[in-house]
């Protein structure tokens, strides 16, 4: 009969496997350097868990991902840069005690907006609010109009080349083309030195899995149903008695709410935020993400951001001038032939042989190949 | 994990290039006497466990080779280059070869930060010559105090920024910016100033000493309008319009990149030519580099205010260029931001051997009046502050893609990071 | 801002901005045409259209340098060799990718915008690796370059009204080639009803091909005619994805006088802004209003009710 | 108000760029009776449909059910007013097995956090468990809906609605395309569920119409051309004229 239990064994097994690679696994083989690096890979797999669920489940292509993560990567900055930018520390400034960028464009007091930032726990919540909020004010105008595919995609796009232009010309109060530089500490922690990134990998870790539970959970409610549900046959689930529009918004928000973890996580283990990680680029690289582990895994979205990050960091290490190739490539290769991604191919090349590999029984291939006779 | 990069440790370099390179430079080089690797055991000149052996020291070279900065930045790896195998081939740095790893910034901020601290944790580099943009300075900028790295950056840029870590070799914005104004104000009688940019740091804090000085420090001069455009936009009739509208004596234009390229051929197709009469264009953001891509004839008649022009007749600078065509090939042209990363390796070497050591804290406490009398640009000397003294230019673009200088200061302009009364 | 000046200033001006507006109108033309056949038609997502003009602007470069060593005589015209090859070079280009990327992916249009979008960085760099990093500086004839004084004060630009020509006429092109000739009639109906089309005997396969080659190869002529105007360098067509997209969206996908329609309101909107605000300003508010009212009317200007 | 009838359509219009593909249109459904909608292709008929359950929105006109205007309220109001609609081509959710396409109609969870929270209780698998074996599916509750053969698949649709024991049920062709053993099955099926609610069922076959119909409308043009019991449209020499005549 139906099973709806939270996880299967195979899942579990999965879950743990990747717990194990992130939490024991990688600490133990890579130096500091590295493990800092794949902390930063793993704050897009908040991106990439959320586009899982949209993209994936629900058949919403965004490529506005990047104004969510770097939403949430600007509350976090903003906080962060407040603290550096104490009277004492900004005492070479026409006015001290605003963050530096601010004095070079001559604004003498900081703006209302930046108030509340002084406040940790304001900005925490900001970090998943303001993202969330500009999510359901696109979600609710877009999706009720059942504005949705292709169109969806384009007018995200347009609202990531919006927030760069806009960033990148209101430098006196975002900190412009540079972003926003030089964060030290939280709450006196010193977030730069090599225990503090240790200890902040392990929280990254940490969340992306508390995400990673709640994308789960969401994927098994009849909720999750419901987006593959809406992807396939949308009208037959309005005529089944659902506001479509109110699901696709909720999801859409939840992506934007993992979207601006992940960001804050980038700005506490890489020390800065800045718009080049907001606009068209980066944006389209998290659907890529996304892809390569295959974009019907939350799992995969995982393993799809170490992977390509670090295939990017290692090409561009050995061949700077051919990394482009090979992730031009790496985009045409996933989607002409293998379309689930990473997922797809450990499920239907690999994990069919490791079974065959360890029960002495034949493995059963047999799938219904077509309808089955009157 | 960290050991893979010994591919890019290159030295596929002609070696008649580097040793015409080099010996046309002995001619003018004040020599020190010739250092030999056994007069310096290692452990004494480096005791902070840099990448130093007994025969070779590493050095990073981090620009970005990928992505939209790529066009900028390649000269400067060229030129950054051409000085190591130069010093090298005079036998190196306290008789240690310079080896060196490149790293590709790629265009992208926090890609500079993971590379700049790839270089200083797992390689050890004992300097690092890199960085273009600002926003790739400010991005790396944390990293170097953490690790105590020491980076020389070549670009002219928009000040306000001093930090033990970083020789600046370029200029910053008061020393490209004031004298050309002067200039422009006592030989053209211009009074009226319209100013344009690309919409960022550097123009916007460039403008602003402009206009700072055009109004509290030039007599009966004004700014008749301020305008800033999207990085990478390409349509610039209406500003044109604008420009006609306020009849401005000069117009100046802080436009980058592909916008360089459109506002040019722009400016020119709607019939203001800078070769007739009419408005002065004066630039501080157009090399030679960017003309290449201009085409000189749409330029031609413009103004640029750099310390450094291609053309300069002193014998340091031919025997640059042609060390620099020899190696990097003929039709090859060299800029402002080119010849300053050139002085990056140099600068470096001279503070290594005042020092006696590699250390870093050595090498910065040896920096400030550091002195090149070789330097293609002439004579430059390292200010307390980490910025250069050198001389303002203003050069006059040319159709074949070279500026004719037409004024150079008398004097070395004092670098002023933090001016009083431009804020 | 305007008191210091005569009428006849003022009204120059106007003229002339008027005149600027009208270039920029031919620049998102030449821009959303080829994407409007391969986006308005085919449903496909050509992420790499920047490059496909790039190609054109490249293959601009070439030609000039060809003309100016082996016939510098013949200089003035070469501008009209080099969009034709320019055309058959991204037209070529276009054959292929659609070969051997495109039309396996036509019920997959997310698919690609992601294929496409690899494809884009695959010839970004190819473009570094073969001409550099640097942009290339493409002469122009000097003919097309300067300026038509028609009084004292209005200055019209050649190169403007070269451009203007040159959207007029591939518009009008594209125009008979869609609604007069038997290909633009198969494309219409592959349009409307893909299994019908091919039911009645219309080789959908190779007119999918052609469609999409025609499309690149407009993109070609633009990049070709933008070396006129913009640069010329491996990232360079990535400037304009973003406002072409819109424009062919906007304008009501499937629509040519829609995609006319909507590059002529979005570049008079951008351009009178662009006199009256800052630059950046302009461009975020124009982006904005576009966006607005596309939610408002997603379906864009122009668009016919059909009956489901 | 008139409780006579559970629906009543007047004036009904919608025009696609001045073709008006339904015309002042108006007519009756009493409770617990099973309308027939014929005429020929093109005659509005899908269209009707598409009006009353809100998938086109119309020009103008009316309509009321059980005195509550449907033409102002969204598609998933209107499902909860009491509407439902099976469509023409089978349309069920093909990655999904039977069991939950069957779930995912069950009426709670409706919201967003309702879905959110929604158990699979025993309530819920022994109505779907009987849903399912009135539709001939009690075998393939595990198996995905992409599995089944298009007669299955009307069946599931079907079941789909029967699971919101809507009042009024709207069926658009759930014959076509059937071999004549399932098409004798899904008659049966269909005479069954048409107890206690009201139906409108659009089809063409006349042998089927006859068999369930209470009452025939027959479409033209947008416009009723005659309405009656299935013998007196027959009959009808306008009917036979544009429809039962070629």
């Amino acid at each position: 009969m139906q099973s709806s239990a939270f996880m299967s064994r195979k899942e579990i097994i999965g879950f743990a496997i990747l717990a194990a690679l992130i939490f024991l696994v990688l600490p133990a083989v890579l130096d500091n350097f590295r493990l800092n690096l794949f902390g930063k890979y793993l704050t897009y797999a908040f991106v990439a868990v959320g586009l899982a669920l949209c993209w994936g489940a629900g058949g919403i292509l965004s490529l506005g991902q990047g104004v969510f993560f770097g939403l949430g990567g600007y509350c976090m900055a903003m906080f962060l840069k407040l603290e550096a930018s104490t009277p004492e520390n900004t005492a070479i400034q026409s006015t001290p005690g605003i963050p530096d960028f601010m004095d070079w464009n001559q604004l003498t007091e900081l703006p209302w907006w930046w108030e509340p930032f002084y406040s940790l726990p304001l900005a925490l919540l900001a970090v998943v609010a303001v993202p969330v909020m500009f999510a359901f004010v696109i979600g609710v105008a877009m999706f009720t109009r059942r504005v949705g595919g292709v169109y969806f995609a384009i007018i995200t796009q347009a609202f990531a080349a919006i927030m760069t232009i806009l960033i990148i010309g209101q430098q006196g109060y975002t900190g412009g083309v540079n972003g926003i530089t030089d964060l030290r500490t939280l709450m006196g922690w010193d977030i730069r030195t090599d225990e503090a990134k240790t200890i902040l990998y392990f929280v990254n870790g940490a969340l992306l899995f508390a995400v990673l539970l709640i994308a789960q959970y969401v994927r098994k409610s009849k909720l999750g149903r419901l987006l593959i549900a809406m992807r396939d046959q949308e009208d037959r689930v309005r005529f089944s008695g659902y506001n479509v529009a109110n699901f696709k918004i909720f999801i859409f928000c939840l992506g934007a709410a993992f979207a601006g973890i992940g960001g804050a996580m980038f700005t506490l283990q890489v020390g800065f935020m800045s718009p080049t990680l907001v606009g068209i680029v980066p944006s389209i690289e998290m659907v890529i993400f996304c892809a390569v582990g295959g974009r019907l895994s939350i799992l995969g979205a995982v393993y799809g951001a170490l992977l390509v990050n670090w295939a990017k960091t290692s090409l561009s290490e050995s061949f700077p001038e051919l990394w482009l190739l090979g992730l031009g490539g790496l985009f045409i290769a996933v989607v002409m032939f293998f379309p689930n991604g990473l997922a797809g191919v450990w499920s239907e090349k690999i994990e069919p042989r490791l079974l065959a590999l360890f029960s002495k029984k034949k493995p059963d291939t047999s799938a219904p190949d077509g309808a089955p006779a009157e | 994990m960290s050991n893979e990069n010994s591919d890019n440790k290159v030295n596929g370099v002609s070696r008649r290039a580097v040793l015409a390179g080099g010996t046309a430079l002995t001619a003018s080089l004040f020599m020190p006497k010739n250092l030999r690797a056994q007069d310096f055991a290692t452990a004494d000149i480096n005791t902070t466990g840099l990448a130093v052996t007994d025969d070779t020291v590493t050095i990073g070279i981090l620009h970005s080779v990928t992505g939209t900065m790529a066009i900028s930045e390649t000269g400067s790896v060229q030129a950054e280059k051409l000085a190591i195998e130069q010093i090298n081939a005079q036998g190196g740095i306290l008789g240690r070869k310079i080896e060196y790893i490149q790293e590709d910034g790629a265009s992208d901020w926090p890609t500079f930060a993971e590379k700049a601290r790839k270089l200083l944790v797992n390689d050890k580099v004992a300097s690092v010559m890199g960085c273009w943009t600002s926003a790739s300075r400010k991005a790396v900028l944390p990293v170097f105090e953490q690790h105590n790295g020491f980076l020389y950056y070549p670009t002219f840029y928009e000040g306000l920024e001093q930090s033990p870590n970083v020789i600046y070799t370029g200029q910053e914005a008061t020393q490209q910016i004031i004298a050309g104004l002067d200039w422009v104000n006592q030989t053209k009688g211009a009074k009226s100033f319209y100013l344009l940019g690309s919409d960022y740091i550097w123009p916007r804090t460039s403008n602003k000493i402009a206009r700072k000085h055009i109004e509290n420090f030039m007599e009966d001069c004004k700014v008749v309008g301020e305008e800033y455009y999207p990085l990478g936009h390409t349509q610039f009739n209406s500003v044109i319009n604008k420009i006609r509208l306020r009849k401005p004596d000069v117009i100046y234009a802080i436009v980058v990149g592909g916008s360089n390229v459109a506002f040019y051929k722009q400016l020119k197709a709607a019939g203001i030519d800078p070769t007739e009469e009419g408005p002065i264009v004066l630039t501080i953001s157009v090399t030679e580099d960017e003309i290449r891509g201009i085409g000189g004839e749409n330029i031609e008649g413009s103004y640029a205010c750099m310390k450094y022009f291609q053309s300069l007749e002193n014998e340091n600078n031919i025997a640059f260029v042609k060390a620099f065509k020899e190696m990097w090939g003929e039709d090859i042209v060299i800029g402002d931001v080119t010849q300053a990363a050139y002085l990056g390796p140099w600068l470096w070497k001279a503070a290594v051997e005042k020092a006696g050591s590699f250390d870093v804290d050595k090498v910065r406490e040896a920096s400030p009046g550091i002195e090149l009398t070789t330097a293609p640009e002439g004579y430059v000397k390292v200010h307390e502050n980490h910025h250069l003294w050198s001389k303002t230019r203003v050069g006059r673009a040319q159709a074949d893609g070279q500026y004719e200088v037409v004024f150079e200061t008398a004097e070395l302009v004092e670098p002023d990071p933090f001016p009083e009364g431009y804020q | 801002m305007f008191a210091d000046y005569s009428m006849s200033e003022l009204g120059a001006i106007f003229a002339m901005q008027g005149f600027a507006g009208l270039i920029l109108f031919s620049v998102f033309v030449l821009m959303a045409l080829g994407l409007a056949i391969i986006f308005g038609q085919m449903g496909v997502i050509n992420m790499a259209h920047g490059e496909f003009m790039i190609l054109g602007a490249y293959v601009t470069y070439l030609t000039s340098n060809v003309f100016a060593d082996y016939m510098p005589a013949l200089f003035g015209t070469y501008f009209f060799v080099a969009m034709l090859l320019a055309f058959l070079a991204s037209g070529a280009l276009g054959l292929l990718v659609e070969w051997s990327l495109i039309r396996h992916l036509y019920k997959r249009p997310l698919d690609t915008l992601l294929a496409t979008w690899g494809l884009s960085l695959i010839l970004q760099q190819t473009y570094r690796s073969v001409f550099g990093a640097r942009e290339v500086g493409v002469s122009i004839p000097d003919w097309m370059m300067g300026s038509l004084p028609l009084t004292d004060l209005i200055e019209i630009p050649i190169n403007g009204i070269f451009v203007m020509v040159l959207a007029v006429s591939i518009s009008a092109a594209v125009y008979v080639m869609m609604f007069r000739s038997t290909w633009g009639k198969q494309v219409r109906a592959i349009n409307q009803n893909r299994v019908m089309a091919g039911a009645v005997g219309i080789n959908t396969e190779w007119t999918d091909r052609l469609t999409f080659g025609i499309g690149c190869g407009v993109a070609g002529v633009a990049g070709s005619a933008f070396t006129m105007i913009g640069s010329t360098g491996p990232t360079a067509g990535q400037l304009y994805i973003v406002d072409t997209f819109l424009v062919v969206v906007f304008g009501g996908a499937g629509s040519l006088l829609g995609t006319i329609a909507s590059a002529f309101s979005i570049s008079q909107a951008q351009s009178i802004m662009e006199f009256f605000l800052s630059g950046s300003m302009a461009k975020v508010l124009t982006l904005l209003v576009v966006v607005g009212i596309l939610m408002i009317r997603p379906q864009g200007l122009f668009s016919l009710k059909l009956r489901k | 108000m008139n409780e006579r009838f559970i629906l009543k359509v007047e004036d009904l219009t919608v025009s696609f760029d001045g073709f008006k593909a339904v015309d002042h249109l108006s007519f009756y459904v009493e409770p617990n009776e099973c309308r027939v909608i014929i005429g020929p292709n093109g005659a509005g008929k899908t269209t009707v449909l598409d009006l009353i359950c809100g998938r086109t929105k119309a020009t103008e006109g009316s309509v009321v059910f059980k005195n509550k205007e449907l033409l102002s309220m969204r598609e998933d109001q209107i499902v909860h007013a009491g509407v439902g609609r099976k469509f023409q081509t089978p349309s069920v959710y093909e990655d999904l097995t039977v069991f939950e396409n069957l779930e995912l109609s069950y009426p709670k969870g409706h919201g967003v956090f309702g879905a959110l929270a929604f158990k699979r209780d025993e309530k819920v698998r022994a109505r779907i468990k009987d849903i399912a074996e009135t539709i001939f599916l009690a075998d393939q509750l595990d198996e995905k809906a992409a599995f089944l053969s298009h007669g299955q698949k009307q069946w599931l649709e079907i079941g789909m609605l029967l699971i919101q024991d809507p009042q009024l049920l709207m069926l658009d062709e759930p014959v076509a395309g059937m071999s004549v053993a399932e098409r004798k099955k899904t008659a049966e099926l269909l005479n069954r569920i048409i107890q206690d609610r009201s139906v409108i069922v659009i089809e063409h076959d006349m042998g089927f119409v006859a068999d369930i119909a209470t009452r025939v409308t027959v479409l033209h043009q947008g416009k009723t051309l005659s309405e009656g019991t299935m013998e007196r449209v027959q009959n009808d020499p306008k009917v036979v004229e544009v429809y039962l005549g070629h």
